[in-house]
C-alpha cells in the first residue's frame, strides 16, 4: 500500500477534483500562520513526550518483543512482568534493560516464563551496567527487532491484499460500527454490513475499557456498548473482515481504538494483527477520560510512531468536541484541535495519507442554516488539509427518539460528505438516540448512503459556494477565531499544558497534575533505554 | 427494490440456517426478531394515540406495547400533533415465538414454465388459442399492474401475456363495472378472468373482487365458469377462497408465475380431471 | 388579490432571486421556437372548443344561475333539467333559451321548481325564437350574469382575507393532501396540517368521481381513498380553514379536482365556495380516464374561463405522465404538455400567477445521478416559465414500503424543490406506496419540509450548474426532444388530436371518437346562445 | 424536539378529549390508535427475523404481528439482509383497546418550586444548607445529563442546582464506582446522591443502579441514609421501588422538578414524619 493509493480521495470520480475552482478562498498567508502557531504550540509538548516513559509504552514494548498471555485472573503477562521490574528497579530506565539483563542471566528461557517466574517471585531483577548493560540492550534490541519486523510484515501483507482484492472504487469510503459487546455477535453483522458496502468496520469498545490499565486477553462476548479490545478479538474479526475482502473482491478494513489508559498496547497489537485504522486523538483520553495530561502526551507519541510504521490510518477525536460543546460556538476548538493533532501526527513519522482528521455534523439542526453552515466547516477542513483523508462524523447530539427524522438528518449529513469531498464518513444510525445500532439499522443506513451516493455525489461540481456568501463568510470567521485560540495558547505561561487546565477544549478542565494514570508516568533516568522508542524514532 | 425474485421463493420451503454465532448453521424452527443480539426479540413500533400530548399518553403507549406483547418497551419519542393527537415511536422487546413450522404460505404448487413451454401446454392440452381478459374492476384506475402482467412489455424483464403466441389478450382497462366485466369474458367465451385491485382503503378490494366472484358464479355453470385471477399489492395470497377466487396474486407477481398458472389451473388440471 | 401579490416566487428570500446568474443558459431563441410551435399545436384545439358544448358545460350554466339540490335518488336537479331539456329540444342550442323561455312563460317560480315539473313531465320545453329567444336570452344573462357576481364577490372576498391573515411567508407553498374519505375526519386533519405549517389543503376525490357524469350532493362520509367534491363539501372545508387562518394569521388555501366528465360543474362550485387553487390540466381525463377528447376539450375551456375569472390558481397534471411512463425518458413530455397548458390556460384569460404548471421528482432513484437530473429538470421548467408558480410533485412511483427511504427520498425531494425555486411544493409521504396519508404521516412529512427548508433552503445560492455540465446539458437535450416532439405533432394530419390518438403522451391512444362522454358532446347549432360561455369570454 | 415540558405534564391528568368529529369533544376511556379515521386501530411495525428472505419469511412476520393482535397485517418491505436475516415492515390494525383508566403514571406529587422557594423553604426547614453528591457510576461517562442537572448552565433554560444558593453540589464526575460514590457522600455527609445511567446495553443501568442502593443499604442505618436518585433517558419512572431508589427521573427532566422533589423528600416529608 503506498500513501498515494491508500489516500481515499485519489480514486474520486465525483468530489472536489472535478470542481471548477477551489471552493472558499482562503488567505494562504493565514493557513501558514495557523500551522506555524500549532507547531509552537506542540513542540513543548513532543519534549515532554521525550523526557517520560510510561507503564503502558513499557509494556507496549514487551509486547512488541512477543510477551503474550495472562496469568489465571486474566492480569496480563506484560502488567505482571512491568510491576515486578518496578518493584525491583523503578521504571525511570525503562523494562528493556532490566528484562533482558535477566533473560540474558538464563533467569528464563523466555518472556513468558520470565513473567511467570517473576510473579511467583522466583526471579529479582537489577539494573544491569556495563558490558551486562550492552548485552542486555543488545537482547533487548533484537527480540523487539523481530516484532518491529513481524509489524512491517502485515504491512506488506496488507499491501498484497488491497493489491489482491482492490480498494474501494469511491470515496468516500464508508466507515461502520459494529457494538452488540459480543465478537462472535460482531463478526456475522460486520461481513455482512461489508456486503452491504461497508469499505471498513469498526468495532467499538465496552465502555469502561478506556480505563483499564491493561489489556484483556482472549474472545470475549461480554462487553457493555461495545466489544473488548483484545488481541484474539482482533484477530478474529480481521479474519473474519478478509473472508469478506475475498467474497467481495474488495479489501475491507479494520478499526479499532489506540486510546485510553493502555494505547501504546493497543497500537502494537493493531500492528501485529494488521488492523487498518485506529481511532486515537492527541487529547481525547485527556477531556474525556480525565486521563493525566503527560500521560496521554507520552502513550500519543509511541502509539502513533507505531501507526506510522504499521501504516495504519489515524481517526482523531475532533467530534466528540461536539458532543458537550455547541457545534457552532466551538466550531474553531475543532479546527485548532485538527492542526494540533497534524502536528503530532507529522512529528510521529505519519503521512499525510494516514491522518484521518476528524469533525462531524453536529449543529443544531434548528439553527436556521444548519446545513450550510455544516457544509463552510467541513469544506474549511478540506482545504487546510488537502491530502488528509479527513474522517466524517454523523450527528449524534441531536438525534432523538424520532427515527424517521434521524434517517432524514443523516441523509443530509451523506450528502454533505458528498459534497466537500470527505475521505471517510462514519455512517450515522437512526436509532443514535436509541439503541447501540441494529443489524436493521446498519443496513439501511447503507441503503441511505448508497442513494445520495448514486443520486447527488456529482453535486460537487455544481457546489460553488458564492464567493462573499453565507458559507465563505463563515469559513474565514472559523479560520479566525482559530487563529485567536492558538495565538491564547502559545501565550499561556505552560502553552498547552495551561490551556487544557484552564478549559480550553470541550469546555473541560484538566490540570496537569491531576488524572488517571498519573501514577503509571515516569520521568526518565540518564541512561534509560527502550529499543522500541529507538528503532520507531531512527524510522521517522 | 424488495421485490422477492419469484425463483427463490419457490425454493425455500424451510426456515433458514441461524445457529449459534460462529458455528455451522442449523435450521431453526423457533425463532424470535433480532435488534443485534441472537434472541433479544427487539422491534420497532409508530403509531398515533388520539390524546393529548403527556404523561398520561406515554403511559397510554406504553399500556399498548405491552398488550402487543412488548416488554420493556421504551417509548423514545412522543409528539403532539394538535391539541388532540400523539404521536409515539416505541422501542422493544417482544416475548411471541415465531414458530415457522405453523406457517401456511401458498406456494407455487405447479412448474414455472418458459413462454415457449406455456405455448406448446396450452397447444397440446387445449388444442386451440387460451382467451384471457383483464381489467381493473370497481372505481380502480391503477392499470399499471395489470398491464404489468399483460402487456408485451411486461414486468421485471420477463414479457408479458401478449406476448405468447397462445394466449390471446384481452385488456379492458381501468374502472370497468362488474356487469360488464361479465359480459365481455362471455362475449370472448374467456378461458379466464384477470382482475387488479390497487385500491384498498375501506378493503374496496376485497369487496369488489367478492362482488366480481359472485357476478361470475351467477352467470355461469359451475363447471363453464372461466378461471378467476385477482392480484395487487395488497392482497394476502392465502385468501382465494373467501374471496371466491381460484387464486390471488401479491406484489412483485411476474407474467411468468401467472402464465404457469393458468396452464396448470385450465390444462393441466383439467386434463387430470377429465 | 393581486396577480403579483399571490406569485409565491415574489416573497422568497431563498431562492433563486438570491442567485447570481441565471442557472441555465437557454437560448431564447430555441424557447420562443417552443411557445410558437405550442400556440401552433393548441389553436385548432380552441376552435374546436369554441364549436362544441357539452352536457356539463350547459349544466355549468345552470349551476351559475343558481340551480342547486338534487332529488331524492340524488341525481341533481341540473342533471334532471339538462335531460329533460335535451329530451324536449336537444343541446345543439344550448339549454338557455328553452330553459329560459320556460321561466318567462311562468312554467315555474324559479330553476329548482322548474326542474322539478320537468321531471314529473308537467313542464315541456321548446326553442324560442324571434322576441321570446330575445326575451329568454336576456333573462338567462340576468340569472347566470347574478352568478358570475357571486362568483366575483367571493374573489374580492379571498383577496380581503389574504389582505387580514397574510399570505406565507416563504415559498414554495407547502400543499398537502388529506384523503380520509369523510369530509369530517378530513376537516380536522386538514387543520391539523395547517398548524404544522401547510399552506395549501388538498382534499382528494374518491376513486371514481372523474367518471360520474353529476356532482354529489351534500357532506359525505363514504369516499374511497378520498371524499366527494361536493358543494357542501368544500363549504365545509372552506369554512374550516377560514377557522384555521383566523387561528393561524395565515391565509390557508384550499384546493379540489376540475377534472373528469364534470369539469366545468365542479370548476364553477369552486368559484362559488371560494376554492383557492384546482387540478386542471388539458389532457388529463383524455389520457388516464379514457374521457373523449373532444369532451375533455370543450370542458376545459369553460372551467379555465371559470378559474381565471375566480382567481383560481390552476394545478396542471403533468407528473402523472411519469407515472406510467419512465421520467427520463419521457421527460420531454412533461414540457410539451407545460407549453400546450400555458397555451390553453392563457387563451382562456388566466394569467401568469394561475398557472401551477404541473412537473414531479420521479426519476428511479436507482438510476446513476437521479437527483441531478431532477434538478435539470426542474430547472428548466422554472426558466421556461419564470413568472409561474410552477407545482412540484413527490415521488410516487418508486417509492416502496420501506417507509425510513421513502422518507429520505421525500427529503431530497423537498430539497430539489428548494433549490430550483418551485412555488408550490406537493408534500410527499412516507407511507405513499402503502395507505392514503395517516396524520402522523403528513406530521412527519412538515417536519421533513421544514428541515430541509430551514437548514439548505439557501443552498439555491450556491447552486451553479457548470455550464456545460451534466445538469446544463440534460436541460437542453430535453428542451430540444420537446422542438422535436412539437413538431412531430404539428405535422400530423389532425395536429393533437392524431398525435393523442397514436400514443404520444403516457403511452395512451386514445381516438377523439372514442372514450367516456361522447355522448355528452354536441356540436352547435346556429343560433346556440350560452350567456355564461358569452360573458366569461367577453372578460377575457 | 419532542421532550414533554414539564408543566404541561402535570396539569394532563386525563385522557383527552376526542369525540365524534366534528362534534364538541368529550373525555374518552377508551381509545384505539389512530391512522387516518377514528377507531381504525392502525400501526406500523419494523423488526428483522433471523431467516432468509422468501415467502416462509413474510409468512413468519405476518404471524409474529398477528401475536402482537394486528389482523389485517400487511407486509409491506421484506428485504434480505444477507443469506440469515429479513427486515420487514408492517402495517396493520391492532385490536388491543387502550384503558386511560388503568395507566399508572408517575405524576409530579409535589409542588414545583422556583429557585426562590426552594432555598427559602431549604433554609427554613433543613436551617442549613442542603449537599447533594452527583455522578455517572459504572463505566458510564455520559456526564451531559447530570450535568444539564447540576451545573449552573442548566437544561431548557432552566437553572442546575448549583445555582441554588441553599444547595451544595459535589460533582463527581464520570465512571464513578460505587464504593468511591458512598465514601464520597460519607465525607461530605450527603442529603441526596444523585446518579445518571445513560447506558442501557444488557441492562447496564438497572443492573449499576441495583448495586448502588444496596451499597447505600449497606452502609447507612435506614433513618440517615440520603436520599437515593436515579435518573437517564431510558429510565421507566414507576421503577423506583425496583431499583431500590426514592425517585427516578427520565428523558426531558428539568433542574427545578429535581430541587422540588428533593426538598418534598428531605424538608417537608421529613417534617412531616418528625
Ligand atoms: C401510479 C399510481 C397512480 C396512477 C395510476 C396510473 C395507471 N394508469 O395505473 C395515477 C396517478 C392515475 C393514480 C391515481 C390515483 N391513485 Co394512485 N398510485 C400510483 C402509485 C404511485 C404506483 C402504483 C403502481 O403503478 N405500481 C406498480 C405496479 C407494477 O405494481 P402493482 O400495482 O402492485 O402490480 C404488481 C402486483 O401487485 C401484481 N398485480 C397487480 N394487479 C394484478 C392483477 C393480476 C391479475 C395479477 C395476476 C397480478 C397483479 O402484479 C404487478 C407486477 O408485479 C401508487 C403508490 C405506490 N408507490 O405503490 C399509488 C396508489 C396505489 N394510489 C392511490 C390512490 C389513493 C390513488 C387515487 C385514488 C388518489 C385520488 N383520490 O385521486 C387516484 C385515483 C385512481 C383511481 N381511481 O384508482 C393509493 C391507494 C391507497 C390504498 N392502499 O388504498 C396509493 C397506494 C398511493 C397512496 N399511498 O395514497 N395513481
Ligand atoms: C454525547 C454522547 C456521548 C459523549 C459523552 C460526553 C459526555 N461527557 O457526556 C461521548 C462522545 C464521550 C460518548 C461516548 C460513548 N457513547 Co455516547 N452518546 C452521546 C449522545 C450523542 C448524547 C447523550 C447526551 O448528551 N444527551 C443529552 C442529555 C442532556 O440528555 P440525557 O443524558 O438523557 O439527560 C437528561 C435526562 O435523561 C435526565 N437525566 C440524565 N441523568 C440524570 C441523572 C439524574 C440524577 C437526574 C435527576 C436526571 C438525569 O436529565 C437530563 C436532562 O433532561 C447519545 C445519543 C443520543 N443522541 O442520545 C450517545 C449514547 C448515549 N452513547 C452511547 C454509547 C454506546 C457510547 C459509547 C459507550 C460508545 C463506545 N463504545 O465507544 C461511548 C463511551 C461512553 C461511556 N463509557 O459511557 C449509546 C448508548 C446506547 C445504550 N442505550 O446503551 C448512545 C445512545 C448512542 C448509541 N445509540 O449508540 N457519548
Ligand atoms: C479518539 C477516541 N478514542 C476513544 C473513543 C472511545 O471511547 P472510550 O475511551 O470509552 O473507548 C473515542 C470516541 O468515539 C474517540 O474519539
Ligand atoms: C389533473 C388531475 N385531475 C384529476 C386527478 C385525480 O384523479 P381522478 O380523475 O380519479 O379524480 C389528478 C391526479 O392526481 C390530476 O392530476
Amino acid at each position: 500500500m503506498t500513501p498515494a493509493g491508500s489516500d481515499p480521495r485519489r480514486r474520486s470520480g465525483t468530489t472536489s477534483t472535478r470542481a471548477r475552482r477551489p471552493k472558499l478562498d482562503l488567505d494562504p498567508v493565514t493557513v501558514r500562520r495557523a500551522r506555524t502557531l500549532a507547531r509552537k504550540v506542540g513542540r513543548p509538548i513532543v519534549r515532554l513526550a521525550e523526557q517520560h516513559t510510561t507503564v503502558s509504552v513499557e509494556r507496549a514494548t514487551l509486547r512488541m518483543a512477543g510477551l503474550v498471555g495472562a496469568d489465571p485472573e486474566g492480569t496480563p503477562w506484560a502488567n505482571r512482568l512491568l510491576d515486578s521490574v518496578r518493584g525491583d528497579v523503578g521504571l525511570e530506565h525503562g523494562v528493556a534493560l532490566p528484562v533482558w539483563d535477566a533473560l540474558v542471566r538464563g533467569a528464563a528461557g523466555d518472556l513468558g516464563e520470565l513473567a511467570q517466574k517473576a510473579a511467583v517471585g522466583s526471579v529479582r531483577f537489577r539494573l544491569p551496567e556495563g558490558r551486562d548493560a550492552t548485552r542486555a540492550a543488545a537482547a533487548a534490541k533484537k527480540s523487539v527487532g523481530a516484532g518491529l519486523r513481524r509489524i512491517d510484515a502485515r504491512r506488506r501483507e496488507r499491501e498484497r491484499l488491497i493489491k489482491r482484492h482492490g480498494d474501494p472504487s469511491q470515496t468516500p469510503w464508508i466507515y461502520l460500527i459494529v457494538a452488540t459487546g459480543d465478537i462472535y455477535e460482531d463478526m456475522p453483522q460486520a461481513q455482512q454490513a461489508a456486503r452491504e458496502g461497508a469499505d471498513v468496520i469498526a468495532v467499538i469498545r465496552s465502555t469502561g475499557q478506556s480505563l483499564l490499565d491493561f489489556v484483556p486477553e482472549g474472545a470475549t462476548r461480554e462487553g457493555y456498548a461495545g466489544t473488548y479490545a483484545t488481541q484474539e478479538n482482533f484477530r478474529l474479526m480481521r479474519a473474519a473482515l478478509d473472508e469478506s475482502s475475498k467474497e467481495l473482491g474488495r479489501y475491507v478494513r479494520l478499526t479499532n481504538y489506540a486510546s485510553g489508559l493502555c494505547m501504546p498496547e493497543i497500537a502494537t497489537l493493531a500492528g501485529l494483527e494488521r488492523l487498518d485504522m485506529m481511532l486515537n486523538d492527541s487529547m481525547y483520553g485527556i477531556l474525556f477520560r480525565d486521563i493525566n495530561p503527560v500521560r496521554t502526551f507520552v502513550d500519543q507519541r509511541f502509539s502513533r510512531q507505531v501507526h506510522a510504521r504499521a501504516g495504519i490510518i489515524i481517526n482523531t477525536g475532533e467530534d466528540n468536541y461536539l458532543t458537550t460543546a455547541d457545534a457552532v460556538e466551538a466550531a474553531h476548538t475543532v479546527t485548532v484541535s485538527q492542526l494540533l493533532n497534524e502536528y503530532f501526527a507529522k512529528e510521529a513519522g505519519l503521512a499525510d495519507w494516514q491522518l484521518g482528521l476528524g469533525h462531524a455534523f453536529e449543529i443544531d439542526p434548528d439553527v436556521p442554516e444548519s446545513f450550510r453552515l455544516e457544509l463552510a466547516h467541513a469544506l474549511l477542513a478540506r482545504q487546510l488539509f488537502p491530502k488528509a483523508p479527513l474522517k466524517w462524523m454523523p450527528p449524534t447530539r441531536h438525534m432523538t427518539g424520532d427515527v424517521f427524522r434521524g434517517y432524514l438528518l443523516d441523509g443530509f449529513f451523506n450528502l454533505a460528505g458528498m459534497m466537500t469531498g470527505q475521505g471517510i464518513l462514519l455512517v450515522g444510525m437512526m436509532t443514535e438516540a436509541v439503541v447501540t445500532p441494529w443489524l436493521s439499522d446498519r443496513d439501511l443506513a447503507l441503503q441511505n448512503v448508497r442513494y445520495v451516493r448514486s443520486a447527488a455525489g456529482g453535486l460537487a461540481e455544481d457546489f460553488q459556494p458564492a464567493p462573499d456568501g453565507l458559507i465563505a463568510r463563515r469559513a474565514q470567521q472559523v479560520l479566525a477565531e482559530s487563529i485567536d485560540l492558538l495565538t491564547r495558547i502559545v501565550e499561556h505561561d505552560d502553552g498547552l499544558l495551561d490551556a487544557i487546565a484552564d478549559g480550553t477544549f470541550g469546555l473541560m478542565r484538566r490540570p496537569a497534575d491531576k488524572g488517571r494514570g498519573l501514577d503509571g508516568v515516569v520521568p526518565l533516568a540518564p541512561g534509560y533505554a527502550n529499543p522500541a522508542r529507538e528503532l520507531l524514532e531512527a524510522r521517522t | 427494490m424488495s421485490t422477492p425474485a419469484a425463483d427463490t421463493i419457490a425454493t425455500t420451503g424451510q426456515a433458514d440456517l441461524v445457529g449459534p454465532p460462529g458455528e455451522p448453521a442449523t435450521p431453526a424452527r423457533i425463532l424470535r426478531p433480532y435488534g443485534d443480539t441472537t434472541g433479544d426479540g427487539m422491534v420497532q413500533m409508530s403509531f398515533t394515540l388520539p390524546m393529548a400530548h403527556g404523561k398520561l399518553a406515554e403511559g397510554a403507549a406504553l399500556q399498548l406495547a405491552q398488550k402487543m406483547g412488548m416488554d420493556p418497551a421504551m417509548v423514545v419519542h412522543a409528539k403532539a400533533m394538535g391539541p388532540g393527537y400523539c404521536f409515539f415511536v416505541v422501542y422493544g422487546r417482544v416475548h411471541h415465538l415465531v414458530d415457522t413450522s405453523a406457517i401456511t404460505v401458498v406456494e407455487r404448487d405447479y412448474p414455472l414454465l418458459s413462454p415457449k413451454e406455456a405455448n406448446l401446454a396450452v397447444r397440446k392440452g387445449l388444442r386451440r388459442r387460451m382467451t384471457v381478459v383483464g381489467a381493473c374492476i370497481g372505481s380502480d384506475a391503477h392499470t399499471v399492474g395489470i398491464d404489468a402482467i399483460l402487456n408485451i412489455k411486461g414486468f421485471a424483464g420477463e414479457k408479458g401475456l401478449e406476448y405468447y403466441r397462445e394466449i390471446r389478450v384481452v385488456n379492458l382497462g381501468a374502472q370497468v363495472s362488474v356487469p360488464q366485466l361479465v359480459a365481455s369474458a362471455q362475449e370472448v367465451t374467456a378461458d379466464a378472468v384477470l382482475v387488479s385491485q390497487v385500491v384498498t382503503q375501506r378493503d374496496a378490494h376485497v369487496l369488489n373482487t367478492r362482488e366480481m366472484s359472485a357476478a361470475f358464479r351467477e352467470a355461469y355453470p359451475a363447471d363453464r365458469r372461466p378461471v378467476l385471477v385477482v392480484g395487487g399489492p395488497r392482497f394476502d395470497e392465502s385468501m382465494a377462497d373467501q374471496l371466491g377466487v381460484d387464486r390471488v396474486f401479491a406484489r412483485g407477481t411476474t407474467p411468468a408465475e401467472v402464465a404457469s398458472f393458468l396452464v396448470h389451473a385450465l390444462v393441466t388440471r383439467r386434463k387430470a380431471a377429465a
